[in-house]
């Protein structure tokens, strides 16, 4: 297993119910699989509008996630 | 001297300013982005600002290589501000120096238009009727 | 609130910037004219600036009043410098406040255009090599 | 007769020796024909790269001179 620390903002923050969350993934889970399992739901909205990080960098959701890896879940920006 | 930071403090925009000082500039181009009291025509209070900051800090420092060498700028500043703004305070300077001002006024637009299109940062709009609502929430209204 | 104003002594940016303060405003763009330490390769010094200050006042009043109308600004700042400036000086400033952002760049650039087309205000050259010309002399080398 | 103060500019100041000088002219005189009369020959130049200003508002060189105007040569600008 890999221990994986998520991060969300902005109204994904919201509907996850905190700004920070810990996971326990099985070893191979890429962000696709990672999201479907255990985002989609509780976030009600498909993977198309998102962005992902691993570890302060954009990663695509064919990445795989590691153990100690930070993944950020970036919901459409509106800065400025 | 280059400047890519997402702040929580007040942005003084004199920093901005000395930051892009340099003697072969003949332009310098400042833009603010100042938080409105409406928002497509709904009274509003002022906003909320939250940043992915590491993440948005590189992403603005690469949004600032790309227009050095774009337009020739000779220095960029870039600091966003987050957390509670009222009506009026600065949300965001990008301020650019080249040594002429054609390029100045195209740098600084590239680089808040880029700031907006990529830097993971979010505002959520504090309506004046008390609610509040994410931009960009899917299921906002 | 309007500033339109040739002025001898240094210009403070932040007097332009309170000047343009709007709740409705989302954008301020701010140019500045710095005086550089070259022109077209030569090395200089620096630049005297004149000015037919009444007429230049009423000339910048007049692009303000432009600038306003085609681009929808809800404050103009516009200060030019006369006098001795060396290398790295603000001579003018042109500052603008919008409701979007797009328009506050095209009004500070048409701003500054028109300011340099049209305003009666004259440079002279300080070369490094110590002779001084007017720009725009006939028979200057 | 009609007294005329007349301001210089620039490099046209240089020519004319200092920025502000005294005429009289002739009731009736325009503008080209004060140019023509007084300051083409000092001024080495045509009227056409020049402007023109009566008590600080732009005229044409079609425009009589009364008595106590101000009129301003203005050379070509270069603020900014």
């Amino acid at each position: 297993m890999a221990k994986v620390t998520v991060l969300f903002f902005s109204y994904a923050a919201d509907r996850m119910n905190g700004r920070q969350t810990a996971y326990e993934v099985s070893e191979g889970t890429t962000v696709a699989r990672f999201f479907d399992e255990h985002l989609k739901g509780k976030l009600g909205e498909s993977m198309n509008g998102l962005m992902f990080s691993i570890n302060e960098e954009w990663a695509g959701p064919e990445v795989t996630l590691h153990d100690g890896d930070q993944l950020a879940v970036i919901p459409p920006v509106s800065g400025g | 001297m280059e400047i890519y930071r997402v702040d929580a403090r007040p942005i003084d925009v004199n920093e901005a300013l000395m930051a892009i000082q340099d003697p072969a500039a003949g332009g310098q181009a400042v833009f603010l982005g100042t938080v409105r009291n409406e928002f497509e025509g709904r009274p509003s209070d002022g906003l909320f600002y939250e940043a992915y900051a590491p993440l948005a800090e590189k992403e603005m420092a690469r949004i600032g290589a790309e227009i050095r060498a774009e337009f020739g700028c000779l220095h960029v500043a870039m600091i966003h501000r987050v957390g509670e703004l009222s009506v009026g305070e600065v949300a965001v300077v990008v301020a650019v120096s080249t040594a002429h001002r054609a390029e100045a006024f195209l740098a600084s637009k590239a680089g808040i238009d880029r700031i907006k299109s990529r830097a993971p940062i979010w505002k959520k709009e504090r309506w004046a009727d008390g609610s509040a609502v994410w931009h960009h929430d899917p299921t906002a209204k």
